[in-house]
């Protein structure tokens, strides 16, 4: 670790595998919900549970993010952090937000937590993704405010790298996105038009910027590539990201009251986003095979690799698999839509934030990397989450399809419920693998404890 | 590659492209707002609406259903609910739950009083009724 | 070092705008007549194909690139051209 | 040694001007392919109504702008002749040209769009609309991004700063410029000839 203040980006890589563990005891919740409906109910109904799943991994990408830019940005601009300490009570005031937000949602009702936390005043909860209190959102755009202008100030009297730039333009563009979760009209049209400014515009827009930066910076370290070469291909990444992103967001405006012409902008544009992601993965894999150096950190290497892949393989194809519009005419609003979710978050963004912290993590405890045991242990990890992600994909899949098939196609149609009786065997397979997935995430954890074997302090 | 491919050209690419295309978003945003009025009937919101959209946040429906296709997968979509039940059923349906039936999905009981479901029976009979291009593809939705 | 010589390819492109000047106002007074049916419809569609492969070759310079840059334009313009074609028939049908 | 006056055809391992701007170029290629595929199977669903509407197309303004382009591309095939010869000058009069006939096709396509909003045609009129007016601008923002290229690259031009053996930017602006020909000479018989 070369600058002192990188060191705050450690409580923010526990803090955000912690929050990570809770998401997956609540998908575990949820998943099991599913089979048997009444399971934890009153105490956690399932909108609930549902909240605290997605709230959980929204957040804990976050701190992932953050404690990113922490670790990365000194290093990139060749300088110490503006203030260290303005790192660490933006920390705090996240973890604390974040928690208390938790508690609102388990312990109270949530109309009765809505009335605490002046709903009323300017309702902006209740709706998908961005279910926290007005105090919480507030409290975001104060951190979220706080971190950026701590972070614009070490890069602006720091080295200005294409690496921390594109991340300061990702974590910026993420800022101003996030004010849209303050409008939400009466008119449930326009309110979805908008929200979706939120929502489509950070998953496919400027988190890849953010994605993107990380996974250039883990790949420089890692391979020794020079930085002409990898940031040339971060600049073309990204411009494709944006130039089909953006006007991909079309493919979220077939059904919801606006107009036709959105089903073909929507559907040519959203077809071509898989590209940056499959230039992601020649990149990737092209780099590691050009590489200068052997870095001893091979798990981290693995992430990075993996991250390709699982993006465009989550992202990409099963993106591509309902964003046609006659395609999605069916698909919409079906385990389809779950399937793709889950890969594409876990490919793009759980695995870019595991690959920085296992490149980060022994840096910052002294040593370049873990020992070959912990390594060997943080790999099996790897191929737990990731080979169960895919099955998880797969099982949902395959229930989205017949879902199609029974609920809606053909001339009689079944009713809701009927057809989830019909594909109940996909959701115990899947909840199944979700413990599966749960051993992969104690065994990355576990990693970080192994004595087994010295650690590496090669150069 | 070598020098033909320079990080400079690579990065204006990038500027030039995000620039170009939110452009484009903005003009297709400004032409659906334009169009939007006679596609959504914004003119039936009445107050009982607003309110139904807001007891509809404030108990988080959208953790369980779908509306419109969006939201949760764990329960029926209600876009076109009022169309496929009609209103005194989805009252009837409200006040009745949970069911209790051993090992089924439950849906807890929101007191509603007649006022609030009315209001919620509103904002779902609006919503059946803004053009989704003939989405859902069948009433089961 | 004496004034690099005029590049050779002004003469050919002057050639070939002109071309190109003469094939539109073809398409042009095919359009105005209105005609329609399988036969003007490709020699419309030729003609543009032929068009763009001239931009592509000798103004953009891929004649003098390798086989590769060019390959990848006309590969495209074949797949565009050859779909369109298919979508023409199918409207026939 | 005088190299002889009829140079040899030597092949250039990558396309003129920036590679970057190439997978620029290949994404719009791909982007305004799939939109044209699109077009087409459209009206073969309804084949009448693309007709019939085609009819109030303004096919002269269409034609004159094709020719309007073409010249203007070549144009721009004399400034990078120009400035392989060194000649800094000459070059930004050919692009300033290029530029002056990218404002005539607006200028026509402004009053041929004038014409079509004024009839009360927008993009969701029909689907034949809707795919006209897309695909015309989205391809007229195209032609105003690549005007904002070449005006960069005349000033560039005008200081001098290419020469004979570094004028890379030249290229890149003429490949880009080409392109968004290239484009119009497809969509113009596909969308206002072909019946």
């Amino acid at each position: 670790m070369q600058y002192q203040s990188q060191a705050v980006a450690k409580p923010y890589f526990i803090a955000a595998i912690g929050l990570f563990v809770g998401q997956i005891l609540f998908g575990l919740i949820m998943g099991y919900q599913y089979v048997v409906g009444d399971f934890l109910f009153p105490e956690i109904p399932f909108n609930v549970a549902r909240m605290v799943h997605t709230n959980l991994l929204i957040v804990w990408l976050l701190f992932g993010f953050m404690g990113a830019t922490h670790y990365l940005i000194p290093e990139e601009a060749e300088t110490e952090l503006f203030s260290p300490k303005l790192g660490l009570i933006t920390f705090w005031v996240f973890l604390v937000a974040g928690a208390l937000t938790i508690v609102g949602y388990l312990m109270v009702p949530y109309a009765t937590l809505a009335a605490m936390t002046g709903n009323d005043l300017l309702p902006t909860m209740g709706r998908e993704f961005l279910e926290q209190p007005l105090i919480t959102k507030v409290g975001i755009v104060i951190v979220v405010l706080t971190f950026l202008f701590n972070i614009s100030m070490t890069v602006l009297k720091g080295r200005k790298t294409s690496i921390s730039l594109v991340l300061l333009v990702g974590l910026w563009g993420l800022a101003i996105f996030f004010l849209f979760s303050f409008y939400n009209p009466s008119n449930l049209v326009l309110d979805k038009y908008f929200w979706w400014w939120t929502v489509h515009l950070w998953v496919e827009g400027v988190w890849e910027l953010i994605l993107g930066a990380m996974l250039a910076f883990v790949l420089i370290k890692v391979t020794g590539v020079d930085r002409e070469v990898i940031e040339k291909w971060l600049y073309v990444i990204i411009a494709m990201t944006l130039i089909t992103g953006i006007i991909g967001t079309g493919h979220h405006y077939f059904w919801i009251g606006t107009p036709e012409y959105w089903q073909w902008f929507g559907s040519v544009f959203s077809a071509l986003e898989p590209i940056p992601f499959f230039m992601m993965t020649v990149f990737a894999f092209n780099m590691v095979n050009r590489r200068r150096r052997e870095h001893p950190n091979k798990a981290a290497t693995l992430w990075a690799l993996g991250t390709g892949v699982m993006a465009f393989l989550g992202a990409g194809v099963w993106g591509f698999l309902h964003t046609l519009a006659p395609v999605n005419f069916f698909t919409h609003g079906t385990q389809i839509t779950a399937a793709h979710g889950h890969m594409a978050f876990y490919g793009a963004y759980v695995m870019v934030n595991l690959a920085m912290i296992s490149y980060a993590m022994p840096m910052m405890r002294g040593r370049t990397a873990n020992s070959a045991a912990a390594q060997t242990m943080e790999m099996w990890s790897f191929w737990l989450m990731t080979v169960s992600i895919v099955f998880i994909t797969l099982f949902l899949t395959a229930a989205g399809i017949l879902q199609v098939w029974l609920q809606r196609m053909g001339t009689t149609p079944m009713s809701f419920m009927a057809a989830q009786d019909q594909i109940m065997v996909f959701y115990w397979l899947r909840e199944i693998t979700g413990f599966v997935f749960l051993l992969g995430l104690v065994l990355y954890i576990w990693s970080f404890f192994c004595k087994k074997g010295e650690a590496q302090t090669a150069a | 590659m070598s020098e033909t491919f320079t990080k400079a050209m690579a990065r204006n690419i990038f500027y030039g492209g995000a620039v170009f295309f939110f452009l484009l978003f903005l003009g297709l945003t400004f032409d659906t707002m334009q169009q939007l009025p006679s596609r959504d009937h914004r003119e039936n919101i009445t107050d009982s609406v607003v309110r139904g959209k807001h007891i509809w946040e404030t108990r988080n429906c959208i953790g369980c259903h779908t509306l419109m296709g969006e939201g949760a997968y764990f329960a029926p979509e209600l876009g076109n609910v009022y169309v496929r039940r009609g209103g005194p059923f989805i009252k009837a349906w409200i006040q009745s739950q949970p069911t209790g039936v051993p090992g089924r999905r439950q849906m807890p009981n929101f007191n509603l009083n007649e006022q609030e479901l009315d209001d919620m029976v509103a904002f779902l009979k609006w919503t059946s009724e803004v053009n989704t291009n003939k989405w859902p593809p069948n009433i089961e939705g | 070092m004496d004034k690099p010589h005029k590049p050779h390819f002004i003469r050919a492109c002057t050639y070939i705008w002109l071309a190109l000047i003469i094939l539109t106002c073809i398409t042009y007074a095919i359009g105005e007549t209105g005609w329609s049916g399988t036969a003007v419809m490709l020699t419309v569609l030729g003609t543009a194909v032929i068009k763009v492969e001239m931009v592509a070759s000798y103004f953009m310079g891929l004649r003098r690139t390798r086989w590769l840059w060019r390959g990848i334009v006309l590969g495209w313009l074949i797949l565009v051209s050859g779909l369109i074609t298919i979508a023409y028939f199918k409207s026939l049908g | 040694m005088i190299n002889n006056p009829k140079v040899t055809h030597e092949i250039h391992a990558t396309p003129p001007g920036d590679l970057a701007i190439w997978v620029f170029i290949f994404a719009e290629l791909l982007a305004f392919g799939v939109f044209f595929v699109a077009y087409a199977f459209a009206r073969a669903n309804n084949v009448e109504l693309f007709n019939e509407s085609q009819q109030h197309l303004n096919r002269t303004s269409g034609a004159i702008n094709t020719l309007v382009l073409i010249t203007s591309s070549y144009f721009m095939v004399r400034a990078v002749a120009a400035i392989k010869q060194g000649l800094s000058k000459p070059c930004a009069l050919w692009i300033a040209s290029a530029i002056g006939l990218g404002f005539v096709f607006l200028a026509i396509k402004i009053a041929e769009f004038q014409a079509t909003f004024a009839a009360g045609i927008s993009l969701s009129t029909n689907t034949f609309y809707m795919f006209y007016l897309s695909l015309t601008l989205f391809h007229f923002m195209h032609v105003i991004l690549g005007m904002v290229i070449l005006a960069a690259i005349m000033l560039k031009a005008l200081r001098g700063g290419y020469s004979a053996e570094n004028h890379i930017g030249v290229e890149t602006g003429a490949s880009y410029w080409h392109m968004v020909d290239l484009l119009w000479i497809i969509l113009f018989p596909l969308v206002y000839v072909i019946r």
